[in-house]
């Protein structure tokens, strides 16, 4: 069995945990701030999708790339990118991952794997192709993984991509996080296949669907797809059922003008945290622990930003050429 | 792989066969003067395919569109258009169909429902979207066809058109000649799967793959999909294995480069003409009837495009604009 | 020195810059086939790993260039046709030109983009754009466009080794051209945003660009037998564009012609005008002329085509313009 | 001439009364985009979907290849459809049907169709979205044949130009700045349209004259204010339409006062206004007293920082500043 495969410990499964609420708090001081007016430019919260987010990186190593989309906070805590540097980044600081010219759309911490947020839908999935042909060149067997939306799924570029990364055997990973929703069009309108991931088909690549809400069951179809990946054998396509609670961005509310309260109660009962905690069985002790961890995590990458100088007039020219 | 019976009347049948010969006799001519130097530009012929064309234009009507590619003399000519004006437009006559503006890599006779070549590949999927949208709109039962290659069916524009017409149920057929090269490249090696038409999976519409040499197979295999399309069901996709005998354009052999000889001599003998002729059990007699018939055609064509006038320069300045 | 093709210089270029550095490889439709001669030998000496035929799918695999690109590799994707751009603008403008600076210079993205364009060969409308002027408006790509053989392969070189994206602009009619020229010997690159002076004049300056310098030289050379001495520029790089050396020339001659493929309504020339007469109005005795494309499609027909396209003919037409002396 | 009467509506207003009415007009008027349907997020589509029903507003996948050459198609079957791009930068994804297809079929086709296509493109920054939702792209569909490009600066321009585009036979690039959305102006009440392809006086004067691009049109009569409080009388001339571009227009100005600012939002090298330079210099040189000046967004992408935008992008100071170094 490759050491990707082995079961997890309970150490593992309680700093899955640990991440997934790392994530929500993050996304929820990061809305905060935006409706305080001190974020820049526009936010995509992901919460109710940490199930995919940290089902998915934690069976990364850390020289394992992902590249994510306008959604992307969850994939890029769960890729272990700096919370200071990413909450400046928010806050149009100098001391931003990308020196405050990206924004919340563009997230990237590339010392630690994460090759961008993507802020066209569908642009991130050639890029991914592109890494996963590197690392086949490399031969260490790294794995890209490529996050996209149920929206993305219609764009061309997710066929090409598939094809290519189907063609040339490499290691990547299409994570299709379902939520039901591009900005306000439903899946089952735009899209024609009940489950996107039947188009594997196309490609003659294994597709599976999980549930996105469940962390575990998230993981447990990634071990297999990143082993295949390792190995050589070529890209999968996951495609995990999720939700988000929060609207598109600020402009739509919670439900109410294209999904209704039941539906958004009905998923808000599976909510990945309270899946986990049901899981492993986190005691309140446990709870709090993680909750204090992470409170502090959070204040300090906010005392961080906060006091973190504005980038100067100058540096408009700075980053363009290397 | 759908193969033909024989439920065809010969009368109808021998009309196929017909059109065929017409299209060969065409393409010959087409290269012929070609190599005299008379034609202006590019030209891909479709020698080795007429049973496509042939078998799917017999399953439309009139007033039905058909779309096609830079490779496209052999649908234009099964959809009805002039022959005439045809070469007329691959001399460079201002009597051709696009007042030779637009060359052998755009014929298109809009008058008999042919809504053009597209030399841009895959460009013309969306269009048949589109016009399959508008027959959708006006509520007649009219149906739109495109032609592409096993190449277009890796580009993007081929996805998103699919979808597309599947979610809307549009009445459009996407009809893909497999002829197992995009220019050089095989499509074994492009292509991610052994059947294009498994990919109709990824949009939840019916997909067959058709022998393409086989025209009466076509024929069968079109009229299926064709009345799907007509009844309001949406899209099918139909793929016909095929071959073209000539290379590319004239810049490739037919075989040797990228094709063995042998590979070229195996489809040879199941040239469509002689697949079909055998089908009609043909007398030398009947097929000199229908030689001496096409190749009066030709001749008045021939003359026709010869005695056109060139265009004036002002025509490169006009039908910019309606 | 060694007499080489333009088709000849460009493969000699790739064959030393991926026998060089191992992180070059190079990718798209029928690269290991090639029509045209430039990517010879490539897949025989260094393997299809590394000369990589792809289906047609111009966003996937312009895109998969950007990505390899920033995982440290240098991919060249050979684009086959301009027209083909269409398709794969997005990983070319959004993402190539955007990631460095979106990302605060986390990376960089050296990707080469081999672009041939150019018309004149009938291929109509859709087979012969120069689109090279919508590079030009996008900050972070640079543009570069050879007309000779020395050029080419000085300019290939130095963009395989630039570490930003570069779009490698080529015409199909300099590739058809079996003429030798003498490019230097050894490993030799040319320099990105400096113009090259190719004739030397006092009454009238000529910007060409691209394969349109071949007309620029012809009329130069007829207009000198009627004691007309023009100066000829080449700006070899479109972005950066060299204003400096241009403006210099105009200092002296007054008067400037711009000459290109491109549809005349923004094109390379309109910005090359613009700046010019920013920088040395007071030098400017004429208007400054401009010979592109005129505002149609281009035509299939022969005839049809040469009336849309710009000509040697056409060159000496508007330099006699500019001087104010008649044919 | 009979008093025209005229209310104050919005930018997006105007869009959206003339979509309406269009659409009331004629009934092979019809719209496709991303979230056009749902009124809170498209204020410039709002209360379509309702009145017209789901078939003729049509909410589309992210596909923007696919529904733009769908839209191409539908043309060709005589249709007028009528593009929501949401982003101008999402464009990219969709130049294929636009460039190769729409603009050049006819012409490719020796006249056997016409393409009467709008397609709607929001642009512009100024809300920190960054580099790949700000971009102003309208400089490449200038050089396109067989496209026209409209720039409207103001609420009647916006509904008359519009309503004329969706009349056009031709394709048709609406640019809509975001930064004007909520501009409000006075609109002739009932059925009017505006002229495509004829620049527009919006302030005359005859000391200088200040080119404004969409949202730059705008910062040139703010411009134009604070130079009448020194006492420098500046003519504002919008072009209104880009492609064909109405250089006698522009340069009937130029040749008046002998000098010219060009202001726009996208970035200055290959710009708008570097042909409208080109141009005007051509046609105005005698008249030319100095060189004529751009002002555009700097050539480098758009930051998300407010800071670091506003220092790219053009403003009316800028437009000032150069208009002062002008006549200094």
């Amino acid at each position: 069995m490759s050491e990707d495969k082995a079961p997890l410990s309970e150490e593992r499964m309680q700093a899955m945990y640990r991440d997934m609420l790392r994530i929500r708090r993050f996304e929820e001081t990061a809305f905060e701030l935006f409706e305080q007016g001190e974020v820049m430019g526009g936010i995509h919260v992901s919460i109710g999708q940490e199930g995919c987010s940290v089902g998915a990186c934690s069976t990364l190593r850390e020289d394992d790339a992902i590249l994510t989309t306008h959604r992307g906070h969850g994939h890029s805590i769960a890729k272990g990118t700096r919370l200071p540097e990413m909450m400046a980044e928010l806050l149009g600081k100098a001391t931003g991952l990308c020196h405050a010219k990206g924004g919340s759309m563009h997230i990237a911490d590339v010392s630690k794997g994460h090759y961008g947020a993507h802020s066209i839908v569908g642009s991130n999935m050639p890029m991914a192709v592109g890494i996963g042909l590197a690392f086949h060149f490399e031969g260490k067997g790294q794995v890209a993984v490529v996050f996209f939306g149920d929206g993305a799924a219609n764009e061309g570029s997710f066929h090409e991509s598939l094809n290519l990364a189907s063609i040339w055997k490499l290691p990547v990973i299409f994570f299709c996080e379902n939520n039901h929703f591009a900005s306000s069009t439903r899946v089952q309108y735009a899209t024609s296949v009940a489950d996107i991931s039947a188009r594997a088909g196309g490609y003659d690549i294994p597709g599976v669907t999980v549930d996105g809400m469940d962390v575990l069951a998230v993981h447990e179809v990634m071990v297999e797809a990143v082993d295949r990946a390792r190995r050589g054998l070529g890209p999968s396509l996951i495609e995990a059922k999720t939700y988000r609670y929060f609207g598109h961005s600020r402009k739509d509310p919670q439900f109410g003008p294209y999904r209704t309260e039941e539906e958004w109660n009905e998923w808000k009962a599976k909510d990945p945290l309270l899946v986990a905690e049901e899981i492993l069985g986190v005691t309140e002790t446990q709870k709090k622990a993680h909750l204090d961890a992470v409170e502090d995590e959070l204040q300090d990458a906010l005392a961080f930003a906060r006091q973190s100088p504005e980038p100067e007039p100058d540096d408009v020219y700075e980053d363009l050429y290397a | 792989m759908v193969k033909s019976n024989s439920g065809l009347s010969r009368k109808r049948l021998g009309e196929m066969y017909r059109t065929m010969l017409r299209i060969r006799r065409f393409e010959e001519t087409a290269d012929d003067l070609y190599m005299a130097g008379k034609v202006v530009g590019g030209v891909h012929v479709s020698i080795g395919q007429e049973a496509c064309s042939a078998g799917v234009c017999a399953a439309l009507r009139e007033d039905d569109a058909v779309l096609t590619t830079h490779r496209g003399h052999g649908h234009s000519i099964a959809k009805g258009t002039r022959l005439p004006e045809m070469l007329a437009e691959l001399m460079g006559k201002v009597t051709g169909l696009c007042r030779s503006k637009g060359g052998s890599m755009h014929i298109a006779d809009v008058s008999k429902g042919h809504y053009g070549a597209h030399s841009i590949v895959g460009a013309n999927m969306p269009m048949a979207a589109g016009i399959g949208l508008a027959y959708q709109l006006e509520g007649k039962d009219r149906v739109a066809v495109v032609f592409f290659g096993d190449g277009a069916s890796n580009n993007g524009a081929f996805h998103e058109a699919m979808n597309l017409c599947a979610i809307w149920k549009l009445p459009v057929v996407f009809f893909c000649e497999n002829n197992q090269y995009a220019v050089s490249v095989p499509a074994e090696y492009s292509t991610s799967v052994d059947d294009i038409s498994v990919r109709s999976k990824g949009y939840d519409a019916p997909g067959l793959t058709v022998d393409g040499m086989d025209v009466a197979a076509v024929y069968e295999a079109s009229r299926e999909a064709v009345s799907h399309a007509r009844r309001g069901l949406g899209p099918s996709l139909v793929e016909a294995k095929t071959y073209r005998f000539f290379g590319h354009s004239r810049g490739d052999p037919h075989y040797g480069m990228y094709r063995t000889k042998e590979e070229w001599e195996g489809w040879k003998e199941r040239d469509p003409l002689i697949v079909c002729e055998k089908m009609l059990k043909m007398t030398a007699k009947q097929k000199k009837a229908h030689a001496d018939a096409v190749e009066a055609e030709i001749r008045e064509a021939i003359e026709f495009a010869e005695n056109s006038p060139e265009p004036e320069e002002s025509v490169a300045l006009e039908d910019i604009f309606a | 020195m060694p007499e080489l093709t333009y088709v000849e210089a460009l493969n000699e270029a790739l064959h030393e810059e991926m026998a060089r550095d191992e992180k070059v490889f190079l990718m798209g439709e029928d690269v290991a086939f090639d029509y045209f001669g430039v990517c010879s030998g490539l897949a025989d000496r260094f393997g299809r790993d590394r000369v990589r035929d792809t289906p047609i799918c111009e966003l996937g695999f312009t895109g998969a260039g950007v990505g390899a690109a920033m995982a440290g590799f240098r991919p060249i994707v050979d684009l086959r046709f301009m027209d083909f751009t269409t398709y794969a603008l997005d990983p070319i403008v959004n993402q190539a030109a955007k990631l460095r600076y979106m990302l605060g210079g986390q990376l960089s993205v050296p990707m080469v983009a081999r672009i041939p364009s150019g018309a004149g060969l009938q291929y109509g409308a859709t087979h012969g754009q120069s689109l090279e002027a919508w590079f030009m408006q996008v900050p972070g790509l640079k543009v570069l466009y050879p007309s000779c053989a020395p050029d080419a392969k000085g300019l290939l070189k130095a963009a395989v080794r630039d570490d930003n994206p570069v779009m490698f602009i080529e015409h199909r009619l300099l590739y058809a051209q079996k003429t030798k020229q003498s490019v230097p010997e050894g490993d030799h690159t040319t320099p990105i945003g400096v113009a090259d002076v190719k004739r030397v004049g006092v009454d009238a300056t000529i910007v060409g660009i691209g394969y349109q310098m071949g007309h620029c030289l012809e009329a130069a050379e007829a207009l000198a037998v009627e004691g007309i001495e023009c100066e000829v520029i080449d700006p070899l790089s479109l972005s950066p564009l060299d204003v400096e050396t241009i403006t210099a020339s105009v200092r002296k001659t007054s008067r400037c012609v711009i000459v290109e493929e491109g549809h005349l309504r923004s094109g390379v020339g309109a910005e090359i005008s613009a700046a010019i007469q920013e920088a040395v109005f007071e030098y400017l005795d004429a208007p400054i002329g401009r010979v592109a494309a005129l505002m149609a499609p281009i035509p299939v027909q022969t005839k049809l085509e040469k009336f849309v396209l710009p000509s040697t003919e056409k060159v000496i037409a508007a330099v006699r313009k500019t001087l104010g002396v008649a044919a | 001439m009979p008093e025209v009467k005229t209310r104050t509506i919005s930018y997006s207003t105007a869009i959206n009364e003339a979509l309406h009415e269009e659409m009331e007009r004629d009934e092979k008027v019809f719209l496709m985009g991303e979230d056009i349907a749902l009124s809170a997020i498209s204020p410039a589509t709002a209360g379509l979907g309702d009145r017209f029903g789901h078939e003729r507003v049509r909410n589309t996948p992210i596909s923007e290849l696919g529904f733009t050459g769908a839209a191409v198609g539908a043309a060709m079957a005589g249709y007028r459809p009528v593009l929501d791009m949401r982003r101008i930068d999402f464009m990219m994804l969709a130049i294929d049907p636009i460039a190769n297809q729409a603009a050049k079929l006819r012409y490719m086709l020796g006249g056997q169709v016409s393409i009467p296509l709008v397609i709607r493109a929001p642009e512009g920054g100024g809300s920190q979205n960054g580099p790949t939702h700000s971009q102003c792209l309208e400089a490449w569909f200038i050089q396109v044949p067989g496209l026209r490009v409209i720039v409207p600066s103001d609420p009647a321009d916006a509904k008359g130009l519009l309503k004329s585009a969706i009349r056009e036979d031709n394709p048709v690039l609406f640019v809509e700045y975001r930064a004007l959305y909520s501009l409000e102006g006075p609109v002739p009440e009932g059925d009017y349209t505006e002229p495509i392809g004829k620049a527009a006086v919006k302030r005359e004067g005859s000391d200088i004259t200040l080119i404004g691009i969409g949202s730059q049109a705008r910062n040139c009569l703010e411009a134009s204010d604070l130079l009448a409080r020194e006492g420098i009388d500046a003519e504002v001339v919008d072009p209104r339409t880009i492609n064909p571009l109405d250089v006698e227009g522009l340069a009937g100005s130029v040749r008046k006062t002998g000098k010219c600012v060009i202001a726009e939002e996208g970035h200055k090298s290959g710009g708008v206004g570097a042909e409208i330079a080109a141009s005007v210099q051509e046609a105005a040189f005698g008249a030319l007293k100095a060189p004529i000046i751009r002002v555009a967004a700097l050539d480098v992408p758009v930051p998300v920082h407010t800071k670091l935008e506003a220092i790219v992008l053009p403003s009316t100071e800028k437009v000032v500043s150069a208009a002062k170094k002008l006549l200094s």
